[in-house]
């Protein structure tokens, strides 16, 4: 099924067209955005069925053959993905019924949440690296205008750090693309990745890949690249910093799997030793950058930091296990992470803030709140038998297994200092009691609103769940995700039609 | 700034820049030119009109809320490329049909003929978009 | 026994409803259920003692090497038996300590959380199934010790607790994935005959250390114990069934458990002997010393947490043997008098037992009990405790080397208990009655009823230690290398070494009870140098990892902008540049200088007004310039064939600069902010950026030679595509879908530009304000911010 | 071509220099020189030919070498159409962020960090 692979393409930007269309209409654009999101969510489903049993797909854009037209190419970890994209917008989605504002509805929130997801699935599908470049871009502008919708003064402020570093990252993406071009004569990536290892290993090469390397790197928010994150993710409103929580810099880490296992593997020695390195300082300075703060989403955003370190160490490692403990590790977080903002803006809702001393008495006042916290908190500090835990497992498996002594003593401890994050907006959240509120007096009840938060926080929290309790099926897609990643050969010829 | 030079000069230049902006839409496929050349002179000329008169008048000559424009030309952009879908090909595959022109001869016409109109509206619908909010917030 | 594992965690998910559906019943509800499972597993007791090791297993994450294995062995059932009996007695005893609490839901619900992961842990084949179930324990140890959320110290206690055992718990991690490796397996089964091959591993060392470390915090070994006593935070009843009976045990259970594998070493002996004994007699030293009837139980409790890692250390048959004995007599007396001390205060509202006196009287069943449980804890006879004692006495005395020193230890850590026993079981209900004591009245009967029942077993046992000791005793041995004949328990062993220790333990044990009061100054007065211990460090470490996160966050993200800008750019530099002169060789560089008169004036035109744009003093000239660079480059486009390019290059950059004018007009003029250094600095930063930028085109030098995908462009853009101009073919064809993304691009821009300009959220509530320093002002800020919010 | 390298160089250095600045007006200056600068890197980068454009001449059925790369310039087009969307929504995001702060100083810009 062909059409399978453009549709997470399509089905965003047709919603997105049509919220334009409809843009004096606050309902229209509501239902637009939802069904829009409901679409690539079913388009996404099916796409990765058909994967897993077709396997690696790919569909050459204007029928003009691979490598000289765009070719989309969907392997099980891009369908994944897409999946994932799919997942987080449909429940940000339903999300954003409750807990965005009629103003920012009105000034298009919904068609920029669109585009958002076009970019993402974009960006997971395509098998290009200049297209890779144009929907960075896409996914960029949509989410520069979500973060300043709305125009208060801290998003003012988040979004000029936020802009001014990604564009920076733009600009040395497109000039690493444009040096790739000039070296190899070509974009498709499956080409590259003929072209590259067949090139003698020089110096230029790996100049480029580390242009690549900074580049994603500061889309992924490494370490030290990631500044612009702490300095903005806290600041749109909660669906919107859920879903970059949740799936903007996994495109970045998504993009670095990609290159690092496809095309720059000439010089694995430099640039994945590299890479586990940044893994190691990534995830002690995320996760100490979190136990610094004393806000609820601004410990989230640092922890974000702090994942993508495991994230990248998969592939610092380099070996199928690893990747395959990334690839999972990426699943999970995605849904993790977006549910813990969720469950922020909850809280924000309920008590009018987001500072922890000006939270509390959750847990007496909305014990299924409190529940619905601490699976995706416990899961994100890898509490068996939720998904974070195999996440972690992982890759602690694959690094002892190839005797990465550091890396995995770093991923351990920085397991419990992120445990004791967690249960810091826990104690101080849910446990405490209520500031200035008389112990006694009973909690008012959840507002419809807030009530219709808790459906899609449910969802999410189900899902981590499940997985938790069956990790196999997660498990599998990401060994298969894996196995594809270091053997590129299939995807190439499934890109490049078998060799002549 | 409404001067009667400018007002005159815009009237004038209005029409022969709408029309100089198909031309280049037109010819781009072959010559220099396209959508996105097309559309920021289109749009050039509306602009021109919101300089000699004011936004409002701009908006009520351009007819068309700029919004809708430009998610009409996604939608025709778009179109022109899912046709292809219907018809069996991937995405965005080229599909061509000959006509005869009286005078001109055989002229191919095409989807990436379309989509590029695509683009010049979504060009023309933001440029107006930018222009017109920027001078209305004065 | 799989059944059994998960029916309790259903019942868990369900406790809050049951409790609403049956109010006052639940807790014998529950009792009973979890009485029923272990008169059931005690059925398996016979097969389990002729050798069966009955086992289930079911894949769960196959690729990770984790299978959801079960398997009964003698030591697991044991374990199993004390979990489910102990826990029956504590779930009646918690209904109606907690009786009308509105949390009593959540509080059945934790508890069998806890009884259900701690049954994990004892029935587990696969090492990582146990560590789930360990972890799990731990995450139901925080959510009951913080039971009372609302107080500060309970909080506190519960995270130092989760810490210190989620330390041990990441060691435990690593040791399980290292023997696997070792040993090829995760399944314990099949580890138990691959010993050899694990202790001649390169990673032996290793894994001791990390199993060490697991094993040691999970039970308060030292320097690790200091947690348990303040885990008594905890209402009384998850103090004994957890903090006493059974989560601590899951320590020491492991270390037996991993005895036949990784024992009989030095490496493994020696730490474990000098740790634990080192806790035993700090455990009761600090008993001694302390106020309050739960702190000196709990640090009671580290003392024979200690005596029973000890044993495993000294590792003979009769060692472990009497570690086996010392768990069963300890969870029984144990459990029992935390939960009498938890039914004085609730009877009382007192607390520390020199305040205590004469309830003899006024609690009789109450005082009963205590009076047998502190027999068994004092080691007398008829009580269970004093055959534990004197098994204990026997492998000391018969360990070879060390055997003086052990044995030296042991009576120590004995006298000493033997006082903290008379001291909070015995002490007050008989001593004068007080104040406190007049009001009292004995408690219902759920309260007593426990506490009792384990009391009277643990004489029962001790009275004919036959009904346990072949069928559950010895197995349980046996599972752990004790081997397949011990001596038969029994109360009278005939007159020999360990009977004259026990008669000197009574004699001194008197005596220091007599001396309680200076016994007690002297352990009030080891407080002091107690402030150094490991406690503190716990408490540096906390608060040293919270000082480096706060200057590495206050470093890193310090909120400038440019900071992180030079930052960023410096690394790129530093990474890019590494790469190119590490592997090209420069000296080869592909130069030319050719170029004609008209490019070269407009290259050097084009610097020059870029240098002119960077030094401008006015926005308009700034403007200006920036519009001339654009038709600078737009010729360059010209020159080098590429006429699209020049037509839209020259298109937006005229759109631009009316753009800028138009925004500009409502922006300040500029100012120079930065500092003379701060500028060469940066003018340094951004030129090395540029210089690498340059190097790298001329290291590519004019491109890629051979064969290029727009050769077929080439070709194929006329006949194929129906197009002469091949930039626009390209476009709208062969990449139209790089040309859809670049216009949704547009799109979204507009929609942003429009919804900023129109969009003014919190600008009313915002006067302009000055620069300011944020640390005044800037937290008021912020609130006020987040206030003008969704 | 050294020239052209220097150029493109000349431009990273300006841009990235002026993006640096404190003046929130001469970020956004920076930003738009940043586009120039990446253009010609990619322009320079793929080779460049003199005054032959990729335009088929009529009667050609294709392109006659030497003719100049078209992939890049399709590349570039994209790319300045791209930057000059971004940069005018960066344009008007400063123009708000400065009434919204009340400085134009980036210095002053740095409640929301940590």
């Amino acid at each position: 099924m062909k059409p399978l692979l453009v549709l997470p393409i399509i089905l965003p930007l047709a919603a997105a067209a049509g919220c334009l269309l409809a843009w004096r209409s606050r309902v229209a654009q509501r239902v637009i955005g939802v069904a829009g999101a409901a679409a690539l969510l079913v388009a996404a489903v099916l796409l990765l069925q058909s994967v897993w049993r077709d396997g690696v797909q790919a569909v050459q854009i204007g029928r003009w053959p691979a490598p000289f037209g765009i070719t989309l190419v969907a392997d099980t970890f891009s369908a994944l993905m897409v999946l994932l994209a799919g997942i987080v917008g449909f429940a940000t989605s339903l999300y954003s019924l409750a807990s965005i504002d009629a103003r920012r509805e009105q000034y298009g929130y919904h068609a920029l949440m669109n585009v958002l997801l076009m970019g993402v699935c974009g960006a997971f599908l395509t098998g290009d690296v200049f297209n890779l470049y144009v929907w960075f871009e896409v996914m960029l502008i949509a989410s520069f205008v979500l973060m300043a919708l709305g125009g208060e003064r801290a998003q003012m402020e988040g979004a000029i750090k936020y802009v001014t570093l990604n564009l920076m990252s733009s600009a040395i993406l497109l000039a690493a693309v444009g040096v790739l071009y000039g070296l190899t004569g070509t974009l498709n990536m499956a080409d590259l990745s003929v072209r590259v290892a067949a090139r003698p290993a020089g110096g230029v090469m790996t100049a480029v890949s580390m242009m690549f390397l900074v580049a994603f790197g500061i889309k992924a928010a490494v370490f030290p690249l990631f500044f612009w994150l702490p300095a903005s993710y806290h600041t749109p409103p909660a669906p919107v910093s859920a879903v970059f929580a949740g799936l903007l810099t996994k495109v970045g880490v998504y993009a670095l799997i990609r290159m690092f296992t496809l095309v720059f593997t000439h010089d694995v020695a430099f640039t994945h030793g590299l890479i586990t390195l940044v893994a190691a300082f990534t995830m002690l300075s995320g996760v100490l950058g979190a136990a610094a703060q004393s806000e609820f989403r601004r410990i989230l955003s640092f922890h974000i930091i702090s994942q993508i370190g495991y994230m990248i160490m998969g592939l610092g490692l380099f070996t199928a296990a690893a990747v395959a403990g990334s690839v999972f590790y990426i699943a999970h977080h995605i849904i993790v992470k977006t549910n813990l903002f969720f469950v922020s803006g909850v809280a924000r809702r309920l008590r009018g803030g987001y500072r922890l001393d000006g939270l509390g008495g959750l847990y007496r006042d909305h014990p299924w709140l409190a529940l619905m916290f601490l699976v995706p908190a416990l899961s994100l500090a890898g509490i068996p038998p939720l998904s974070g835990f195999f996440a972690k497992f992982a890759l602690v498996r694959a690094g002892l297994a190839i005797e990465g002594y550091g890396i995995v003593g770093v991923a351990l401890v920085v397991g419990l200092l992120t445990l004791y994050s967690m249960t810091k907006i826990w104690s101080e959240a849910f446990w405490k009691p209520a500031p200035g509120n008389a112990a006694e007096s009973p909690a008012p009840p959840m507002s419809a609103d807030a009530r219709l938060m808790l459906v899609p926080i449910a969802l999410l929290a189900l899902l981590t769940v499940a997985i938790g309790l069956a990790p196999g099926v997660l498990l599998e897609l990401s060994v298969r995700a894996a196995e594809e990643l270091m053997n590129p050969a299939g995807y190439v010829t499934c890109v490049m039609g078998e060799p002549s | 700034m409404t001067s009667v030079i400018l007002t005159t000069t815009a009237r004038l230049l209005h029409p022969v820049l709408l029309i100089t902006s198909i031309f280049l839409l037109l010819r781009g496929h072959n010559e220099p030119g396209g959508g996105f050349s097309g559309g920021l002179v289109a749009a050039s000329a509306f602009a021109l009109h919101a300089m000699a008169h004011d936004a409002r008048q701009a908006r009520r000559a351009l007819r068309i809320d700029p919004h809708v424009l430009i998610g009409v030309g996604l939608l025709t952009a778009l179109s022109a490329g899912v046709m292809s879908l219907a018809a069996g090909a991937p995405l965005l595959t080229g599909l061509w049909t000959s006509v005869h022109m009286p005078g001109l001869g055989e002229w191919a016409i095409g989807t990436p003929l379309l989509f590029d109109v695509g683009v010049y509206l979504v060009v023309v619908g933001i440029t107006l978009l930018i222009i017109l909010c920027l001078s209305e917030a004065e | 026994m799989a059944t059994w594992l998960l029916s309790t965690f259903v019942l868990a998910a369900l406790a809050p409803w049951l409790h609403r559906l049956l109010r006052a019943a639940t807790p014998w509800v529950l009792a009973t259920y979890a009485a029923a499972m272990a008169v059931h597993l005690a059925t398996w007791a016979p097969q389990v003692a002729d050798g069966a090791t009955p086992r289930v297993a079911w894949t769960w994450a196959a690729a990770l090497g984790i299978e959801f294995s079960l398997r009964l062995d003698g030591w697991g059932l044991l374990m199993a038996i004390v979990i489910s009996g102990v826990g029956a007695t504590i779930l009646l005893y918690g209904g109606g300590y907690l009786a009308g609490d509105r949390r009593l839901g959540s509080f059945y619900m934790f508890l069998l959380l806890f009884m259900g992961s701690m049954l994990g842990v004892a029935l587990a084949d696969n090492l990582l199934l146990m560590f789930v179930f360990w972890e799990l324990t731990s995450l139901s140890s925080y959510l009951l010790i913080g039971f009372d959320h609302e107080r500060p110290a309970a909080r506190a206690a519960a995270l130092q607790a989760l810490l210190v055992t989620g330390l041990g718990g990441l060691a435990l991690l690593a040791a399980v994935v290292l023997m696997g490796v070792a040993g090829g397996s995760y399944e314990f089964s099949s580890l138990l005959s691959r010993g050899d091959a694990i202790r001649g591993h390169a990673s032996y060392p290793a894994i001791i250390v990390l199993v060490l470390l697991g094993a040691f915090t999970k039970s308060a070994q030292f320097p690790f114990h200091f947690w348990l006593p303040n885990a008594m935070q905890a209402p009384t009843p998850v103090s004994a069934y957890l903090h006493s009976a059974t989560m601590v045990k899951a320590g020491v259970f492991l270390l037996a458990r991993l005895t036949p594998i990784l024992g009989g070493t030095a490496a493994w002996q020696v730490p474990l002997m000098l740790a634990g004994g080192a806790t035993m007699l700090l455990g009761a030293v600090m008993a001694l010393g302390s106020d309050t009837l739960k702190r000196i139980l709990a640090y009671s409790t580290v003392s024979v947490l200690g005596t029973l890692t000890m044993l495993i250390g000294v590792g003979t048959p009769a060692a472990l043997h009497a570690a086996v004995v010392m768990l069963l007599a300890h969870a029984l007396y144990k459990g029992a008098l935390f939960m009498i001390a938890g039914a004085v205060s609730h009877a009382t509202h007192e607390y520390e037992p020199e305040r205590l006196g004469g309830l003899a009287r006024i609690m009789p069943w109450t005082a009963t009990s205590a009076g047998l449980a502190a027999l068994s804890m004092c080691g007398l006879p008829p009580a269970f405790g004093f055959i534990a004692k004197e098994a204990f006495y026997e492998s000391t005395l018969g360990a070879s080397g060390w055997s003086t020193w052990l044995t030296s230890a042991a009576v120590l850590g004995n006298v000493l208990l033997f006082a903290v026993a008379l001291r909070v079981g015995v002490m007050p209900f008989t001593a004068r009655a007080t104040q406190a004591t007049t009001d009292a009245h004995e408690v219902s009967l759920t309260l007593w009823l426990g506490p009792a029942l384990l009391a009277a077993i643990g004489i029962l046992i001790g009275l004919s230690p036959a009904v346990c000791d072949a069928r559950l005793v010895v197995p349980a041995g046996a599972a752990i290398g004790a081997g397949e004949t011990p001596p038969r328990l029994a109360l009278w062993h005939g007159v020999g070494p360990a009977l004259y220790l026990s008669g000197l333990t009574v004699a001194v044990g008197c005596a220091a009870f007599a001396m309680r009061r200076a016994a007690r100054l002297a352990g009030i007065a080891l407080r002091k140098p107690a402030a150094w211990g490991p406690e503190s460090w716990y408490h540096g470490c906390v608060a040293g990892m919270n000082a480096v996160a706060t200057w590495q966050t206050r470093v890193l993200q310090n909120g400038y902008l440019r900071v992180y800008l030079w930052t960023t750019l410096v690394t790129a530099v530093g990474l890019v540049g590494y790469a190119l002169l590490r592997g090209a060789d420069l000296t080869d560089l592909p130069l030319s200088w050719d170029l004609h008169a008209g490019e070269t004036v407009v290259c050097a035109l084009i610097l020059l007004a870029t240098a002119a744009a960077v030094r401008a003093r006015a926005r308009l000239a700034a403007i200006a310039l920036l519009g001339a660079v654009g038709y600078g480059v737009a010729l360059i486009f010209v020159f080098f064939g590429a006429p699209d390019l020049a037509m839209t290059q020259f298109l937006i950059e005229t759109l631009l600069v009316i753009l800028f004018v138009l925004v500009f007009y409502h922006l300040p003029p500029f100012v120079i902010y930065s500092e003379l250094a701060a500028r060469t600095r940066d003018a340094i930063v951004a030129t090395a950026f540029g210089g690498m930028m340059a190097l790298l085109v001329m290291a590519i030098g004019g491109g890629h030679d051979g064969p290029r995908v727009s050769d077929y462009f080439a070709e194929r853009s006329l006949g194929d595509a129906h197009g002469r101009n091949v930039v626009n073919v390209i476009l709208v064809d062969f990449r139209a879908i790089d040309t859809l993304g670049e216009i949704t691009v547009l799109a979204a821009a507009a929609a942003g530009v429009y919804a900023l300009l129109r969009l003014r959220g919190g600008r009313a509530r915002l006067p302009r304000i000055a620069v300011e320093p944020r640390t005044t002002i800037g937290s008021a800020k912020r609130e006020r911010a987040e206030t003008a919010g969704t | 071509m050294i020239p052209l390298a220097i150029v493109v160089g000349g431009l990273y250095a300006a841009a990235l220099y002026l993006i640096g600045r404190r003046s929130i007006v001469k970020l956004v200056i920076g930003l738009a020189l940043l586009g120039h600068a990446s253009n010609l890197l990619i322009f320079s980068a793929g080779g460049v030919t003199r005054g032959r454009p990729p335009l088929i001449r009529p009667g050609d059925e294709a392109l006659i070498a030497p003719y100049a790369d078209p992939l890049p310039q399709a590349l570039i087009l994209t790319a300045i159409v791209i930057s000059f969307g971004v940069l005018a929504f960066a344009l008007v995001l400063v123009h708000r962020a400065y009434t919204a702060v009340g400085s134009d100083d980036v210095d002053a810009i740095r409640t929301t960090d940590a």
